[in-house]
């Protein structure tokens, strides 16, 4: 994969790279557009996916190099921060996150919460967001019952009854709403916190890489562009090929479509040239370290880990 | 023994028993009656497959028959009983009782207190000579030691009738010869009607007032031959003229029903 | 004299055969024995079906358990979806491989086990802990030793089989009546024969037992071990299609698995009846 | 001539018993033999913790083992956070509670089964298959079920111990020999004396392995129990800190599930050794 | 039998044998010497825990002695050959091998060829009566039959030495008489060396040219005694006033041995 200068290799066998996603429309949208359009074809770059539960596991498989560029949503940032990992893209802002009550069990506003029982995934982005709600209206985890529990089982247990509100991320926010119809009345979501806490969906590859590597990432980061751009038309088409990619039901996705903010080439160049993006990972430190994830003396400058070298020449 | 007024202690009235098999019905036994007086020691010997076991079986009221009825005394079987008790082949000691619990167990069931059972057993298990080995488990006894307590267990609930299926089969010669002798002793001493199923014609000869032999297919009863050796007998009894006539004899209609099974 | 007493021993030995055949001794209703062991799967069968059409029915439970036809219809579904054999063949590739190497490293580790002392005292401990431990909470770690694909998860199924195998046998061996070791070595037996003309042969019945417990593990843990990363699988779909809540093909994933089991017991029974038919059952 | 005749018997019996002891054959090293089980316990320890620490050495597998002293700190933080003996608790009682009903049900469905073809050929193919089922992939229908909380994680180790219990018992009751209920029959024993006294103690040894293999079962699948929804709970906290990448606190929990398996297994063979004293090993 | 120049098969020089067990030091066997001569039948009676068996295992090579020798044909035994055949008392056959498998597991181990193995192999299973169960596995055969089988087992390998450790210890009596008398044909027959253990005083006196009379605490030969009963001997040998002198004589002995352990 050292190939020399000419970014346009045709002709020469294609670069191989592993990618990991989680079968979701947001790990996969841009990577699956990009190929369906070709354009990591253009770029002399064969993509092969390879699918996991959950972050942790790609960043175990990221650090046994054995894939070479993977998706993490929220919660895996912290990796990246304190030096195991670098991010060379951005992908999204999420907005998959929330905070759902049923108003059969009373739960109409943030205030009801108070008293009731709550499911979610501790650990995990939605879990924010749950805190960050109940900060609002000055309640806390102990004014609350928390009910940790497996995402899927998060779903069966809203609808069935058992629990007063979730605190969960879409598909299973779009399955609960299915189920429930009005009864499930949404509370908050990640867009009503952005400036507090910005779910950063992120491109990771391992430290050390992108140096010895930079020309493959640099080409790949064009494909991943080509999907992004295409993918902001045609955000239904895609949808659709995720779902053939993931063997699951087109309408299922069709349904996450909302989950992110989703952006283009230009729109990313701004939000970097203008200083956003930095503030955005800035601000994610910060919310680690009052979470307890990250200490003091961890934190460190966002250019470290943020490979904005990469994203720039890509665009070029 | 062979007093003059003798009690019909066990009627056997033209019992048949069939079973269902995959194979087909299997006729065990087929008109079979018998006469067993009280106190009476009965042997039983015949080919294997005969029907000696469910005849036995029968008699406790572990089975059913398919026709005909069986009496102990005037009373029709229709269940186990504990009047009947039974010693079967392969000691079918209770492995996590000791020697006592064994002994006692059916004592307790009867719903006996404790004092009293433990009296009780100990009284058998010191018949049985086993009085050292109280607290033992089955596992460390051999296998002479577990037919007594066997034995003793079956004495312990105080039968009228005793019932054996080959109960010494599995023992070694000195053991069983052992057994024997203290079995008549114990017989002499303490009649009951013994109904005693053996391959080894010696032994139903030096057992038995008389000794029924079996035929098979379907199992019926061939002969009935008295042994008219007095008691008490012991291992110099097979000596005795009497003894090696009824055995001769006794071993020449087995035979015949043994060849006769083969063909 | 002598004739007669053969005679004897054969019938004896009758015997003691027949008794084999009647294990269960309180059946007393006759007609039940009648009904062919192939009506009673059919029965059970029905009554499964039956239960599962009222589940259902009943509004709670109707969402996990989509009618009889909607599962069935999807197996089309899944198949247009173009997975649904190639899930099976991935899944059974890597249970039977992981099963096979764990298969493999748990005779020799069980036989080394019950004739050294030393590796006895330093293994077991350790296979016991690990065999406690949900094979979900080591998948990182698997997974950053051996990366992701094919190996992990033929990895993750042969620890988990291997930890259970290994103890199944190794109380087998422990259990070879050493005097048939001696038989072989007064005969000629070099260390080599007594392995395999002896110890392996005297071992089966505990092998056959450890393959049952072993496919068994291997199919549980599936779910756990394409966590590792996977393109296809059983338990991998199970996941992605419990995250879109498509409840009709999870049901029919869940069955194909029960039913991958069920096959392999089959199987295994037909090997031990033809491995082991010269085992003594006990009397 | 009696009397000696006695004695040969006890002599005889004596051999027997001696029999038992020498049970492994080929045992050579005498020094090796003289080393006392606590300091083969210790040596293995060493070992484990030495290949740990290379294991937290060597870069590649470093952030999932951290070394044996941010292990043993890990024990404070937890502490500090206030969860630790609390998770500890509530995944005891779980698993405890749903091994002691699996143990309660399978126990009378065993005998069933054991003793009613019919009951047998219906039940046990859906044991059988339900069995190689992953518990995981019925965690949804638990919660849907059963809702949140301590119930539904009772259930699923209910159901994942039940499964395997059931069947090892059944195989101990079928294994009974039907002579000895004919013996307790003889003796004036009702049904009811008989499955106290005859059937309960005669399938104990398969009670006991039965027992071994449930809390096993029931630990392995608590992280599938607790991801039915926890407040508290070794298999929940795992999942948390591996969504939170604190793999320290991770590895302290997996370690506690090993030690709570070894501290079962112990316990269990205690229970053995005092309950099934009087079983004969196989000669 | 016992001709003018006899050959010694076996030398057994001053062994001693020490077991290390939890509770201390076991003295097995001391200062044991003997020498066996060939062909010679010698039975061997003792209490039990006298180390007979410890001897036989170091004869054939099982086990290693203390201190002291044992020489095969002026050669050390260092460990087990195949002129050293064993038969124990419980069968040891291999329960996976039909007949004829156990019977020519040694001769397959040898390297030779199937079809010659099966032939020799054959030719031992109808010396014991089994020809109609050559295919049959042990599970399928009484305890006699298996025994008969372990016999011709032995036999097969072809050894100089038979080693027996009480072979019929486990059989009924009929079965064991039977045996007996099989094996003195057999020996009378093919003489071998024989070395045969047992607890029945009868079998050692209907067997053995010497009776080796051990004692226990610690193993010792305390008596050798000569059956000076000419063979071909049977059954009614059992009522010849030698055959009575001699038990009793050996009974006396065994008897105070017994005693003597029991204290
Ligand atoms: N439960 C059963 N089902 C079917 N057939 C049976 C059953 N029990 C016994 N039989 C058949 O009934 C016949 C008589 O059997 P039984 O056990 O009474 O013979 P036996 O005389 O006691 O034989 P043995 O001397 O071998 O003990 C045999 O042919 C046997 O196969
Ligand atoms: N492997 C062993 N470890 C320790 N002690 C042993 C061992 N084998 C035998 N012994 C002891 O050596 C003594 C002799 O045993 P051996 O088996 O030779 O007696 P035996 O005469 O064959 O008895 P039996 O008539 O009961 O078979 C006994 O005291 C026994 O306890
Ligand atoms: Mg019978
Ligand atoms: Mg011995």
């Amino acid at each position: 994969s050292e190939d020399e200068g000419t970014s346009e290799a045709e002709g020469k066998e294609a670069d191989k790279v592993k990618v990991a996603y989680m079968p979701n429309y947001a790990s996969l949208n841009t990577v699956v557009a990009g190929m369906k359009i070709g354009a990591f074809e253009e770029q002399g770059i064969e993509v092969e996916l390879v699918e996991f539960a959950d972050g942790p596991t790609i960043i175990a498989a990221l650090e046994s190099g054995s894939i070479d560029v993977g998706y993490i949503g929220p919660g895996a940032h912290v990796l990246p921060i304190q030096g195991e990992a670098e991010i060379f893209a951005f992908s999204q802002l999420g907005n998959a996150d929330e905070v759902i009550g049923s108003s059969e069990k009373g739960v109409k506003t943030i205030e009801d919460l108070k008293g009731k029982t709550i499911a979610v995934a501790t650990g995990t982005s939605s879990e924010t967001i749950l805190d960050l709600t109940l900060a609002e209206v000055g309640l806390t985890k102990d004014d609350v019952t928390l009910m940790n529990m497996d995402a899927s089982a998060i779903v069966t247990a809203m609808i069935s009854g058992s629990v007063d509100a979730v605190a969960t991320w879409s598909p299973n926010t779009n399955a609960i709403k299915n189920e429930m119809g009005d009864d499930a009345v949404m509370l908050s979501n990640n867009a009503r916190y952005a400036d507090q806490f910005p779910s950063i969906a992120s491109w990771l590859v391992k430290p050390g890489y992108a140096e010895k590597n930079e020309d493959v990432l640099v080409r790949f980061t064009k494909g991943l562009y080509k999907g992004m751009d295409y993918r902001v038309d045609n955000l239904e088409e895609v949808a659709k090929w995720v779902a053939e990619e993931i063997a699951v039901d087109p309408d299922a996705v069709v349904q996450q479509i909302g989950d992110g903010e989703w952006i283009t080439q230009d729109q990313l160049m701004t939000m970097i040239e203008d200083g956003t993006l930095e503030a955005y990972y800035k601000k994610q430190q910060e919310n680690f370290k009052d979470a307890g994830r990250l200490k003091e003396e961890e934190m460190r400058p966002v250019e470290e880990y943020v490979l904005f070298n990469i994203m720039t020449d890509a665009a070029k | 023994m062979a007093g003059e007024e003798r009690v019909v202690k066990l009627k056997i009235d033209n019992v048949r028993k069939v079973y269902n098999s995959q194979n087909g019905e299997v006729i065990a036994l087929n008109g079979v009656s018998l006469d067993i007086y009280e106190n009476e020691f009965i042997t039983v010997v015949g080919p294997s497959g005969c029907g000696k076991s469910t005849l036995l079986n029968i008699i406790a009221g572990l089975e059913k028959t398919t026709s005909g009825k069986v009496f102990c005394d005037d009373q029709e079987i229709m269940d186990t009983g504990t009047e009947r008790g039974v010693v079967f082949q392969q000691y079918a000691l209770f492995p996590w009782l000791t020697v006592l619990g064994n002994v006692k167990f059916g004592l307790s069931l009867q719903g006996m207190k404790k004092e009293k059972a433990d009296e009780i057993a100990m009284k058998y298990i010191r018949m049985v000579d086993l009085e050292d080995f109280v607290n033992s488990y089955p596992k460390e006894l051999s296998g002479g030691m577990k037919q007594r307590v066997a034995i003793a267990r079956a004495y312990a609930a105080n039968p009228s009738v005793l019932l054996m299926d080959e109960p010494f089969g599995a023992l070694d010669a000195q053991t069983r010869t052992q057994l024997q002798e203290e079995l008549l002793h114990t017989w002499e001493k303490e009649q009951k009607t013994c109904f005693f199923i053996t391959h080894d014609v010696d032994e139903a000869i030096i057992l038995g007032q008389r000794v029924i032999i079996m035929s098979a297919r379907p199992g019926r009863i061939k002969e009935v031959v008295d042994i008219n050796i007095p008691y008490p007998r012991s291992q110099e009894t097979k000596i005795t003229p009497e003894f090696l006539e009824a055995k001769n004899y006794i071993w020449s209609q087995v035979y015949k029903e043994y060849l006769e099974v083969r063909k | 004299m002598k004739r007669v007493v053969k005679i004897v021993i054969n019938q004896t030995l009758k015997t003691k055969n027949k008794s084999n055949v009647k294990k269960t001794p309180m059946t007393k209703s006759n007609w039940v024995e009648k009904i062919p062991s192939n009506l009673w799967v059919l029965i059970s069968l029905v009554v499964a079906i039956f239960i599962w059409t009222i589940l259902s029915i009943i509004p709670n439970t109707s969402r996990s358990f989509p009618n009889i036809f909607y599962v069935s219809e999807s197996v089309v579904t899944m198949m247009q979806r173009g997975v649904f054999w190639s899930d099976i063949a991935s899944s059974l590739i890597s249970v039977l491989v992981g099963f096979l190497i764990g298969f493999v490293i748990s005779l020799p580790v069980a036989v080394l086990m019950a004739w050294y002392r030393p590796i006895r005292f330093i293994i077991e401990p350790w296979i016991q802990f690990v065999r406690n431990i949900p094979p979900l909470a080591y998948v990182p770690l698997v997974v950053i030793s051996a990366g992701v694909g094919r190996t992990p998860q033929i990895i993750v199924i042969t620890i988990a089989t291997f930890l259970t195998m290994s103890i199944t046998i190794y109380q087998g061996v422990r259990n070879i009546d050493p005097t048939l070791i001696k038989a072989a070595r007064v005969l000629g037996a070099k260390d080599k024969d007594i392995f395999l003309k002896v110890i392996a042969p005297a071992s089966l019945p505990f092998i056959m037992t450890a393959i049952r417990l072993g496919t068994a593990i291997g199919l549980t843990s599936l779910i756990a071990a394409e966590s590792t990363g996977a393109s296809a699988g059983l338990g991998m779909r199970i996941r992605a299609l419990n995250n879109t809540f498509e409840a009709s093909p999870m049901l029919l994933y869940i069955i194909v698995i029960g039913v991958i089991g069920l096959i392999f017991e089959r199987l295994v029974k037909l090997l031990e009846r033809r491995l082991t038919g010269w085992q003594e059952k006990r009397e």
